[in-house]
């Protein structure tokens, strides 16, 4: 047994990390540590990308062949944590781990050509219409509709919590096509372009203030039958398969070690913090998670590594990190004393017109952190959903 | 051995709840309308609080006054309603401390005429309510004030403070205007939408109130965790309504029995946060201190618990600015932080013990 | 709004202590602290009985015409109280509380005048035959059976978790007189003897090693129908009369903040705790869970006092008191150190012949005490089985 | 990056699984056989567990020898098995000291013949591992011990002791013989049925040992991790056999929302557990005390809060004598306690850090 990394392993690390050194100018880790949501702003998400992309390790999640590194895991876990610890802004998801490979696995050569080039450059940000008004976790009983007319479909319904629908160019969404069939085979897996009459795009602001998700209405908006991907029916099938490919293996441990022990820097700097003892076993328990949670994906890694279907374990890597996004973040609006409960509204946090603290930086962020934070535990199936499934699959109840 | 509330206390109720009925109605617009202002709250609606008598609850004075049980009920009233309006911060604390006083102020601010803020909390302090640094300086024309205070409520629009500050005698109180040309304000907005202040103070002139800061905080106390104990009513209530009508999976949400158990958790802390309350509402003069930070302690801890659970039952609904279920969460930030965090005001329960 | 008791209940306060000051002897105190399990042993319980029969104080539950005290619900609720402040040890509720009442209510004239008067006496010891193996919480699936024979009936089954059914006289059992009706419907309220051939009787012992609860067996064992308490097939109704009567008003709370002070006097003397501001805090919380409580249980009492049904908060009750009863014992036994760890086998452990404790007698009792309070989320309704019903009755889930 | 089993930690498992298999097969008898004991556990078991060679794991020496993952792989299989046999107490630690002090007496552990003990703990140093009041006095024979010890794990039958004192030069290790005239043993019960000794010394000669005392916590602490990461394995496999099989209302307890989420929080503790046990157990050197201490700290209060669950979720049934839940619990409940509770352990991990 050991939990070491390979010299070639090593060797990778140390080429990310002077990548990272040399690459990742100070403006945009700034821009990522004074962003409150879940997701970065384009104007400091895409400039990285770009940087991401001169250096071909943008798509390292495609097939080679779609313009992917051919990393392995390990190289892949290493990639993602030196980039965390570094600050890097996240990549949007939406194109590079969601729809990209889905038209990478299902697209015709012709979708190929037309879409995977433009997400790599930033020509195209795309959003995901998968959830409906009413419908929650629940995806079998979706309602929007789409009916062939000619070369086209007429799609009417609502789409919602739809992430940057309002910078979004296209949208890879789920519609039903057919409703006579029981309700998994009638649904199909449409790309369609959001700048068109037929859609119209509601801002949903989050707790913090923050215009993150959206409502997005289909009113006999257009959707191209050569843009849809895959057979008629066939998107209960491609939807799986994109949630298969998230679960790849995942590196959320060290960002969650990285940021305790930020906090613990900060609280030795923290006026009337440093000789209380509750508050420093307080984030030492929450390091011993965020560590055991580093280890649990260490033992996923190590079964992708060796090429063999990791065990159950990765069941838990989503309820356990939520929760503990969480603890991390509440623990910050508690460090900070009355500094922690400013909020102001002006967006962005960062650059130059961004509001001036009370206290310092950090408590400014704190608060807005925490709100946007509690949506951790309920999107990408909320912690409820995750147990019932745990239960039943992992332990048989 | 009676809780039943009295003729006085029906009469508080009702009157906050007809202000909260005339000018809330039910949704949020009125909220959203008086944190828009600079003021962070609706001035009319302000004067209508007056009017009735409501800013004058807890002093010896003022239309409806009374004592610890009338500021139990109407601050859980004023919680129920999601109300903008500073009741506790300009109403409440200073209308106690200038009554103590027999202060001339005291007028405009049962008349709602003036906002007078408490200017007490101190970056070094952290949630020691007991440290401060500002000083008064006693100096030929009377005594002047040089400091810095921090989150001072409903600072933003006030036209005086009391400030705490450190002299011969121990912490005193003095009153001081907010145009003076010595005093520094920096306005900002917290969690809840309302408008703080940051001062800075080099020489204020200052007016010594005959009142002690030690007498105020478990007033303020109890007045947060009974505004604290309506805002869990108010999320227990939404959330049950929510439960019951959401379907998912072809049920109603509350069909779940892990949401059933949830749930009754969260009933449970509602009433027994209901209890500590009253429990420092009618407690003895002697024992008033102790219980008052005792249940802001508890109900402080309860009421977060309560909201965590009311934005996790509700999904993405529940993080959004549309539903009363975030604003309440972010007022009970304040208010559980606000006059010692749980730890601290646990630590001046245990010494009281 | 006030939260004092009137000068009269006042007065029966002081009369209540000038009792217990005289009558309520060291030996009984210390056999009650020195107590592990729920239940006190018969030779502290029954003694303590006498004393208060001896002075009427014992039936204080019954109707005056049995027996019953005529107290109010507040002097009901003092002098509970003041029995647990000053460390009484607890009664039997078996005969006193539960059978003793149903017989009173439904019970023929000649069953009163058999055993009412022997249940005051302590001639007659009790034991409850309600659950039954693999029943669970769950009444109606109830197997247990009694065929009518004659003047007798003929049962046979067996019963589980049956409080010192060795050391009782009688057990009042729930059996099925009619299999053929629908499952409520069939079930009789039995009086038998415990001294019968037809009665075995198997010892379960706790966790701690100690012996309070039974599985008895019945084979053709007879109950005299002359001592069916009812009619046939009205045990479901006597068996819900005997529920609702359990939840009168309730002391706990002053009893648990008793505990906790202790715990607090304690600590004071132990070493190395003085300092520990996190165990400080700790018990602070658990106090004013304690004192809220308290309040909670005086809510229900004033509504009482005015003669009006108790709102929806008795049944959080047994929910909030079981839970923090463990709590405050997981407390007592981190309080002392590794002494907490060390749990003699012998009992009693009260009275001269009681194994010498390591430490303290407090820290001898501390770990029987927490193993045995176990049981408290689990008997008379399991933490789970409240909570659906709070859901269902109160919340309308 | 492996955390796949070496042949030698396979044959480890192996040899203990057998032992269990043979000795403890399934039920409670030998466990209660061994606790019936005046020693709390079975000589022969004993003997066989030194045949094996299981009594040498760690050591430098003996059959299985390895170091901290073989302990690791060890201690869960002895746990998993409920085994009553102080390996923990009177192998590891032992074996570990007098290995490292190249002592003698080393032999005699490892083939079983002597049970040494480790006499370490003080009533007035509650978990502060390096408060020790006992002596170490230097005189003519040689050096002499005085002072009390409690909670001498395995100390009911040891023939020798290793007794922490402090001397000139801070806190050394003594060997010391269980039947010297000057040492008074008392010997009684802890939870988990073992038989822990409290002793006083009065001038005990002693043989210092060249082995440092807060070199063996870090292996004592990770061991007690092992075996409690075992114990939380048995009690879920065991209350998730039991929740598929017993019916209530008319379908398995299993099948309830609330014991399947609880029961999914039980599994999730013991994934997590497991992985502070391997950082542990495969940590650097330079890091593997403050690893070790996180480790016990973590699996400490998880085990205890699966063993609660096992105990709710068994019912009536989990609180008897008659099903290893108890039993369990009972174990954990001294593992986690001893070397440090859970807030010591954390704060020697955080001074490390």
């Amino acid at each position: 047994m050991n939990m070491g990394f390979s010299a070639a392993d090593l060797a990778f690390r140390d080429e990310v990390r002077a990548f990272l050194d040399a690459e990742l100018i100070q403006r945009l880790r700034d821009g990522a540590n004074g962003t409150p949501s879940v997701f970065v702003e384009p104007d400091i998400g895409l400039e990285w990308q770009r940087i991401l992309h001169a250096r071909g390790w943008l798509a390292y999640h495609w097939p080679v062949a779609a313009g992917g590194t051919g990393w392995s895991p390990v190289q892949r876990y290493i990639f993602e944590k030196e980039c965390a610890l570094a600050d890097a802004p996240a990549l949007s998801v939406l194109g590079l781990r969601l729809v990209g490979p889905v038209i990478a696995e299902f697209g015709t050569p012709e979708q190929k050509s037309r879409f995977l080039e433009r997400i790599l450059t930033a020509q195209d940000l795309w959003c995901q219409g998968y959830s409906e008004p009413g419908a929650g976790s629940d995806l079998a009983s979706l309602k929007t509709r789409a009916v062939r007319d000619g070369d086209r479909y007429r799609v009417n319904g609502s789409k919602i919590w739809t992430t940057h629908a309002h910078y979004a160019d296209w949208m890879f969404c789920l519609a039903r096509t057919d409703p006579d069939v029981k309700p998994q085979a009638g649904i199909s897996f449409l790309l369609m372009r959001m700048k068109q009459p037929g859609v119209t795009i509601r801002p949903i602001i989050g707790m913090a203030g923050d215009h993150e998700v959206n409502q997005v209405f289909f009113d006999d908006a257009e959707a191209m039958v050569v843009d849809r991907i895959g057979e008629e029916g066939q998107g209960w099938t491609i939807a799986k398969f994109l949630l298969e490919n998230e679960r790849g293996g995942s590196c959320v441990g060290p960002k969650l070690i990285a940021d305790i022990d930020r906090l613990g820097r900060l609280a030795a700097v923290q006026p009337g913090v440093g000789g209380d003892i509750g508050w420093a076993r307080r984030l030492a328990r929450l390091k011993l998670e965020a560590e055991a949670l580093e280890i649990t994906e260490l033992r996923i890694l190590a079964e992708l590594a060796q090429g063999r279907k990791p065990g159950p374990q990765t069941s838990l890597v989503k309820l356990v990190s939520s929760t503990l996004r969480q603890h991390i973040d509440e623990a910050a609006v508690d460090l900070f004393g009355l500094d922690g409960l400013q909020l102001a509204t002006e967006r962005p946090l960062y650059g130059n017109e961004c509001p001036e603290p009370v206290g310092s930086k950090a408590a400014q962020m704190a608060m807005p952190t925490y709100l946007n934070s509690r949506a951790w535990t309920i999107f990408g199936g909320s912690n409820e959903v995750q147990k019932n499934i745990i239960a039943k699959t992992v332990l048989g109840l | 051995m009676n809780f039943d509330l009295s003729e006085d206390q029906a009469m508080v109720k009702a009157a906050v709840e007809r202000f909260v009925a005339d000018i809330y109605g039910g949704d949020l617009a009125a909220r959203r309308a008086g944190r828009a202002t600079a003021a962070g709250f609706s001035p009319d609606a302000w004067a209508r609080l007056a009017d009735m008598g409501v800013l004058g609850v807890g002093t010896a004075h003022g239309g409806l006054s009374g004592g610890a049980a009338e500021v139990m009920v109407a601050m859980e009233a004023l919680g129920r309603g999601l109300v903008a309006e500073p009741v506790l911060e300009a109403a409440i604390i200073p209308g106690f401390l200038l009554s103590a006083a027999n202060s001339a102020a005291l007028a405009g601010v049962l008349d709602g005429s003036r906002v007078v803020a408490l200017a007490h909390a101190e970056r070094a302090a952290r949630h020691d309510l007991m440290h401060v640094e500002t000083q008064a300086i006693a100096s030929v024309g009377g005594v002047v004030i040089d400091g810095a205070k921090i989150a001072v409520l409903a600072g933003g629009t006030a036209d005086s403070f009391i400030v705490s500050a450190r002299g011969d005698d121990g912490i005193g109180l003095y009153l001081v205007s907010a145009d003076a040309a010595e005093l520094e304000r920096r306005n900002y907005r917290l969690a809840d939408g309302s408008v703080a202040a940051e001062l800075v103070l080099r020489g204020v002139t200052g007016q010594r109130l005959n009142a002690n800061l030690a007498d105020v905080i478990p007033m303020a106390r109890l007045a947060a965790a009974a505004e604290m104990l309506g805002l869990m009513g108010l999320l227990l209530d939404q959330t049950l309504a929510y439960l019951k009508t959401r379907q998912q999976f072809g049920q109603p949400l509350g069909a779940f029995q892990v949401i059933q158990h949830r749930m009754t958790d969260a009933y449970v802390l509602v009433e027994q946060a209901r209890s500590q309350v009253l429990r420092a509402a009618l407690a003895e003069p002697a024992d008033f201190a102790r219980a008052a930070a005792g249940a802001k302690a508890f109900v402080g801890e309860s009421a977060l618990t309560v909201a965590h659970t009311a934005v996790q039952m509700h999904g993405g609904m529940g993080i959004t600015d549309e539903l009363a279920i975030g604003h309440a969460l972010k007022r009970i930030r304040v208010l559980a932080l606000v006059f010692g965090d749980a730890d601290s005001a646990i630590d001046d329960y245990r010494d009281a013990a």
